[in-house]
């Protein structure tokens, strides 16, 4: 994990601190790219627009980070999205219709928010109870709880948009839209990236709950017999997945100011790369937070670098394609070097 | 040169990223003798054989075998030339069978491309048969204990015909004196068919017997080389270490019929998958500050026990008293917490982390103690580690390493640790000086009576007569699951032990299967 | 109404005949039509659906209603189900204007009448009919509602549909045979948005960055128009000319309030019962008695019709 | 692996068998559930129809049953068939035109087929290499490769589909769609798949190339060290799943008669649950081809029978999703138990 292995460095530390920044060389490589490949690149609100499409997949990838640290992955991130975007959508427009009593109700933004967020972290804890306690691999687990969410998303509405999802006064159910809006001219989507992104990684780097699941990724079997609750850890970190999918599905609704059942699809691949460029070892009990982000911005760049240069879709793929393989390639050189130096820093050491 | 030395190396260096692990040392192997190889944990012993057996390539050194130079790119190029090797870590394929793990690699064909799986079962029997350790050539690897798969690991060699060479890598740091008895035989049939055998262990008492001449590595370099019969184990132990060292002699004058008991162990009992049991009606107790040694054949069911106490086998019937409140087991978890610390039989998959350093592989079990509303107090952290660094004498240069970075030996001194950081009123130690050196071994032990001698009551496994002689208080012997004696430290005897560790078995059948 | 039957040139009608004559299709057997759209996520194809559905319904149908994702081979599998399924007919909104050829053959082979509405395939004598909206006069009628609201000039972006749908060619060339008349219309940026909102919000913001000072936007499909309008809004962009084709609510309430300009309504509605009455006829007498082609005009919804609009029908 | 657990009762064997079957109890209650439910599905044609549908995701799966066995994904597989359809499509409409030369060669069937499949193949490889060379996470690469993939059968037309792919006699490279036709009433993509899964099972049950993917899967490290070329052979692995892959991209386009540059998206999915339904370990080492046949009919049955019930699609997305967890539980169910009874045969032995 780039931090940790970092501060192996006893001496050489210069060197080290520049190996830690791998990802960030990439990134920094990518905006000077396209910073000359298109003139108005460089620029602030650019940056802000960048940061805004980033945040979702940001906030999906900080989710991921700790479900593949834990050694699993989670398909279901977009579907959630989509789910709870559409929850939400229809709390606001048609309020929850209770058939028994023939009585509908409507709640205000904050329980709206609350009951959207509280599905996403249900479907979390299916998860992670499938995955627990019958040990059914993640992949299936998350890939058939992701087709079940995908599908529930369109039976909210059989299909349809919940469109202008901005409530009524009279029922107090406004403001929902403030999620895609700015705020002092930063996208409401970034603040809640940077909030999600300061506690995750601080319960990651200090607290007992952090180490726990980087010890269950490295050595589920070891964990277990240090007294880590490995069933109980794993699943919270698939309710927090849940959580931060159904929190972006929100933010995403809020942008479009309506619901689309399909909101999400594919986006669990950004996701999952966003980490792994971010340093985050599939293999389970490396990965971090900060690097995460990193991630996501340089997924963002080429994405919206490639948009602004007018390349067509088709060429899109391809260059995506071969920059996230590459990314990872030099990253491994750079791990490899460091893990060097960690070793002679050592030896120097004895 | 001499006819008598098959292998000559000559000059061999290796060095890893920052470790000069060996040393320009110039080695030979002799003709149906036993040659044994023995040094610190760390001096380079493994990695030599690795050079040998084509594992790795020397940074630079020359090899000869009869006159002409040989070079070795990997192990198939090192087994056409007739040597195999014994790995020191297990390295079977768990989703396989017995069968399949042996000829894995030297598959037996009839015509170009269908395995001949007849033969493979055929030659597996026999090879087992020879080892006196019969099993279903069908069972998954995965599904035996460690000491059958070692056995399993032993015969994949014993295949070979052409067989110039037979390197092992510590095969019987899991066996015990039955299988290793089983093992020397083999190894003297060996040498006389004129095959020459390179013997590692940390066992110096076996190196006595089975050993023909003996070198020694420190720190990568070549110290002394000799015959067996010249020497004698302080000799050894000199050389290895630089300084004269040995098993501690315990004198502790306790009067054990006044101490109380921390924990008694009534009746427990343990199904065995498919009938039979693991554990049959066991009883025990131990008292404060005692350090109670639990001896047994491989299978003999100890481990089971740890399990149990633990909570790892919910299925076991039996009380378990702790300062006489009967504990109503829930988890592993729930058994820290009542204050009990495990340290398992296997480090590597077990006991490590390895992708965490050095210092949050000992505070782990413990950091909830450190945290202060919910964050992990780094100082606090940190002392508590360094305390335990300098308190066991782990030799590490700076804890945020990795856990891999250490030798053998201290990795294990790193999970005792960790164990100990829960402070534990009770530690169970299962085979805690498995695979490292007697330097090593000794602190370990030191280790041990320290935290006796502060009251701490300790359960050891060990399958090393000597060692648990010198160790325990008290000693139980386990045979099949049912205990078959006790002996305070006074009366234990090595004859006693092994005498009480066949008991369980009747037939001699049923005990080549255990 | 904007709608009737359009004549096709003679020489279509000739291949037609020879088609047709061969023989009559009785239908597999059963009394069930399959219902077959690209996706029951978009209003657009769920139209579709829900109004032939009810047609098929009315008339004593059995229905099953499925979608493709625009996957080719999936609905070949659909096709191939109804046949087993022994399907009285099939109306389908195809999965691509070459890829769908075979499947329709397969299901003449089995004696099951097909009738495609939306998208056309590039194939006669196949499907008993081809019920698709003239997306070409369609997009000119909005393109030039566009050009005036632009005053003739301006700088512009325009939002491609899925490059594998025929309609967005289509759609993308009326455009432009109309747009590239006016010099001072300058397009400063193309990109696919695929059909879809999302794509087309982050899309149009990014474009916005490198192109701040745009006039207005064409879209090909209105779920991207959508999207486009909700970027140019946080953009602060509100009110300037932008235009769809499919006459989706959505897009209807954006032209009431004054945030989009026109779209072009291809009565899906109407279209959809067209076809399920066509089969029906088919079914009943061996022939619909209309030509395989027809092409139903769209109609430009602006803010003076926009209050008619309903579920892409059009009050009368 | 199925297969091995069982031999081991030497004596419970008819218990065993049962347990072997497993998914294939699964398999008969969905068939029976379905023939009751839609009166037509009980049927040659219908089955016939089915085994052409499953033809498909039942030769990408055998490739990924390879590729799970080794402890990789091969997320790559539907891009490659969908790049592979366009490749012949290609080569049979308009030839390969070498510029610089300013010629047009049109190929025969069999060089097309050949040249076809090569692409495939070629993906595999790159795979192989980037993850055995940079040791790259298998997921990442695949998901980088299926980018390029998609692209490049994209570029191919620039999004266009190749039409009416029959060929002409005059260039002599007619024939292509009968990978698409009937032979003797079945199915050419049955036929195939047929062959494919007997080579293949074969090669896994009888052969050391067979066993040393299961060793490779089982425990990379011991491989290595029994004298196994790791590398090679995961690498063939790939390049296998490949070649499975690029057949199934030209049955598929041989049935439409035409080449989609989208055809396959999503497809990976099916093959991973196929194998996965079929009882390959996501964490490798154990897995047969029979099995994944099975698993990836289990698939086929839902969709097709779902589809001939009036399923609406939303309710197929979740059922299909609970089915797949499900069965995956109830293998797991019946693993344990064959495990026990496997031991308790042992201990018979004794
Ligand atoms: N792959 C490696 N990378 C870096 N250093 C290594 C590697 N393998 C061994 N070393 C170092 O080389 C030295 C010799 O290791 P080796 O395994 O040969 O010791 P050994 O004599 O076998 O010890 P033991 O008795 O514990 O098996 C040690 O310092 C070890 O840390
Ligand atoms: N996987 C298994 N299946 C069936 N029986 C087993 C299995 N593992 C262990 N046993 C039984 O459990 C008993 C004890 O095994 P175990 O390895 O715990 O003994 P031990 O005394 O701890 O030996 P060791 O010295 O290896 O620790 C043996 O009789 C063995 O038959
Ligand atoms: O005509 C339809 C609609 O425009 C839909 O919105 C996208 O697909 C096109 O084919
Ligand atoms: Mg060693
Ligand atoms: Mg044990």
């Amino acid at each position: 994990m780039g931090k940790n292995r970092v501060k192996k460095a006893g001496n050489t530390n210069w060197v080290m601190t520049l190996l830690k920044g791998r990802t960030l060389l990439i990134l920094a490589v990518l905006v000077i790219f396209f910073s000359f490949a298109s003139p108005n690149f460089f620029a602030v609100n650019t940056g802000l627009t960048i940061a805004k499409h980033v945040a979702l997949y940001g906030i999906m990838g900080i989710g991921m980070t700790y479900v593949i640290i834990t050694g699993g992955i989670d398909l279901s991130v977009g579907a959630v999205a989509g789910l709870s975007g559409m929850v939400a959508g229809g709390l606001i427009n048609e309020g929850l219709t209770i058939a028994p009593l023939g009585v509908t109700v409507y709640f205000g933004l904050p329980w709206i928010i609350l009951i959207s967020a509280a599905v996403g972290v249900l479907i979390g804890w299916l998860n992670g109870f499938i995955i627990t306690r019958f040990n059914v691999a993640p992949f299936i687990t998350t890939l058939g709880t992701m087709n079940i969410a995908r599908g529930l998303a369109n039976l909210r509405s059989n299909g349809a948009t919940f469109s202008n999802i901005v409530g009524k006064e009279a029922l107090g159910n406004t403001g929902f839209n403030y999620l895609g809006k700015s705020i002092f001219g930063i996208p409401a989507g970034v603040i809640i990236l940077v909030l999600i992104a300061i506690v995750a990684a601080c319960l990651l780097k200090y607290t007992p709950f952090g180490w726990h699941i980087l010890a269950i990724g490295g050595n589920a079997k070891a964990a277990k017999l240090s007294g880590i609750k490995v069933e109980k850890n794993t699943t919270l970190v698939y309710m927090f997945s849940g959580f931060c999918s159904a929190i972006v599905g929100m933010i995403s609704a809020a942008q479009l100011v309506a619901a689309h059942p399909a909101t999400g699809e594919g986006w669990e691949m950004n996701a999952i790369s966003a980490a792994v460029l971010g340093g985050t070892s599939m293999s389970g009990g490396i990965g971090s937070v900060g690097g995460t982000i990193i991630g996501a911005f340089i997924i963002g760049v080429i994405n919206d670098g490639m948009t602004m240069c007018g390349v067509s879709e088709f060429w899109q793929k391809v260059i995506k394609g071969i920059v996230v393989i590459a990314a990872v390639i030099v990253d491994q050189f750079q791990r490899n070097l460091q893990a060097k130096m960690a070793l002679q820093a050592r030896n120097e050491g004895k | 040169m001499d006819k008598n030395v098959v292998l000559h190396a000559e000059g061999m260096n290796k060095i890893y990223p920052g470790t000069k692990a060996l040393d320009n040392v110039s080695y030979d192997v002799l003709k149906g003798k036993v040659n044994v190889l023995i040094g610190e944990n760390g001096a380079g012993k493994s990695t030599l054989m690795k050079l040998i057996a084509g594992i790795e390539q020397p940074t630079s050194g020359k090899m000869y075998m009869d006159g002409e130079e040989v070079a070795f790119k990997d192990t198939t190029e090192a087994r056409a030339k007739g040597i195999g090797i014994i790995h020191q870590e297990l390295s079977l394929f768990p989703n396989l069978n017995v069968y399949q793990n042996i000829f894995m690699g030297r598959e037996q064909t009839t015509g170009r491309f269908k395995l001949d799986n007849k033969t493979h079962i055929a030659e597996t029997n026999r090879v087992l048969e020879k080892l006196e350790h019969v099993m279903d050539p069908q069972t998954l690897a995965g599904d035996l204990r460690v000491g059958q798969q070692q056995m399993i690991e032993i015969a994949r060699n014993f295949l070979q015909d052409d067989l110039k060479i037979l390197i092992m890598d510590e095969p019987t740091s899991s066996l015990s004196e039955q299988e290793v008895e089983v093992l020397f035989r083999l190894m003297r049939e060996f040498t006389e068919a004129g095959i020459a055998i390179v013997y590692i262990s940390h066992r110096l008492e076996e190196i006595m017997r089975i050993g023909d001449n003996v070198t020694i590595l420190r720190d990568g370099k070549y110290v002394a080389r000799a015959e067996v019969k010249d020497i004698d184990v302080p000799w050894i132990v000199q050389q290895m270490v630089g300084e004269g060292k040995s098993y501690p002699k315990k004198d502790r004058e306790i009067e054990w019929s006044k101490r109380e008991k921390v924990l008694e162990v009534k009746n427990l009992t343990l199904p065995k998958s498919g009938g039979g049991y693991l554990l049959d009606n066991v009883n025990f107790n131990l008292k404060r500050g005692e350090i109670l040694g639990i001896y047994g054949l491989m299978g003999a069911g100890r481990t089971e026990i740890f399990e149990c106490i633990m909570g790892l086998r919910p299925e076991h019937t039996g009380e378990i008293y702790k300062d006489g409140k009967l504990l109503e087991i829930k988890s592993l978890r729930g058994q820290i917490d009542n204050g009990f610390a495990i340290v398992p039989e296997d480090r590597q998959a077990e006991g490590l982390v390895q992708t965490l350093s050095i210092g949050k592989n000992i505070s782990l079990s413990s950091l909830e103690d450190y945290t202060k509303a919910g964050f992990i107090v780094k100082k606090k952290e940190d002392e508590q580690i360094d305390r335990q660094i300098k308190d066991i004498m782990i030799k590490v240069a700076d804890k945020d390493l990795p856990i891999l970075s250490l030798s053998g030996g201290n990795q294990q001194k790193v999970v005792i640790g960790k164990g100990i950081l829960t402070n534990p009123d009770i530690l169970l130690l299962d085979e805690p000086s498995r695979g490292i050196d007697i330097g090593a071994k000794t602190e370990v032990f030191d280790i041990i009576n320290q935290y006796a001698e502060r009251g701490v009551s300790i359960l050891v496994i060990s399958s090393e007569l000597k060692e648990i002689v010198s160790i325990a208080d008290r000693v139980i012997v386990l045979s099949n699951g049912v205990k078959t004696g006790e002996f305070v430290h006074e009366e234990v005897s090595e004859d006693q032990l092994v005498l009480s560790s066949y008991k369980g078995h009747g037939t001699k059948k049923s005990l080549k299967e255990n | 109404s904007g709608c009737g039957a359009k004549e096709e040139p003679a020489k279509e009608t000739e291949t037609k005949e020879e088609a047709k004559e061969d023989e009559v299709l009785k239908g597999g057997g059963s009394n069930i039509i399959y219902i077959i759209t690209p996706s029951q996520s978009n209003v657009f194809f769920k139209t579709e659906a829900e109004v032939c559905e009810a047609t098929a319904k009315e008339l004593g149908y059995e229905t099953k209603v499925m979608s493709h994702d625009d996957d080719a081979t999936m609905q070949m599998e659909q096709f191939e189900a109804a046949i087993a399924d022994k399907a009285a007919a099939i109306i389908c909104d195809n999965a691509g204007a070459d890829s769908t050829i075979e499947a329709v053959k397969a299901a003449r082979e089995a004696g099951i009448p097909t009738f495609l509405i939306d998208r056309e395939i590039n194939e006669e004598g196949v499907a008993i009919s081809q019920i698709v909206a003239n997306n070409y006069q369609g997009a000119k009628a909005v393109a030039e509602e566009w050009v005036e609201a632009m005053g003739e000039s301006g700088k512009y972006v325009e939002l491609l549909g899925k490059e594998s749908d025929t309609n967005a060619g289509v759609r993308s060339d009326a455009f432009h045979e109309v747009i590239d008349q006016y010099p001072d219309l300058e397009m400063v940026a193309q990109q696919s948005a695929n059909w879809d909102q999302t794509e087309a919000y982050d899309k149009m913001g990014t474009i916005l960055q490198s192109n701040p000072d745009i006039d207005g936007v064409i879209c090909g499909n209105d779920t991207m128009l959508c999207g486009a309008v909700a970027a140019l809004e946080d953009a602060g962009l509100v009110g300037i000319p932008v235009i769809g084709v499919d006459g989706s609510d959505d897009a209807r309430d954006l032209i009431k309030a004054g945030k989009a300009t026109a779209t072009a309504l291809q009565q899906a509605a109407e279209i959809s019962r067209m076809a399920v009455k066509q089969a029906d006829d088919y079914l009943k007498n061996g022939t619909t008695g209309l030509d395989e082609k027809q092409l139903v005009d769209c109609v430009a919804i602006t803010k003076d019709n926009a209050e008619k609009l309903e579920a892409f029908d059009l009050a009368k």
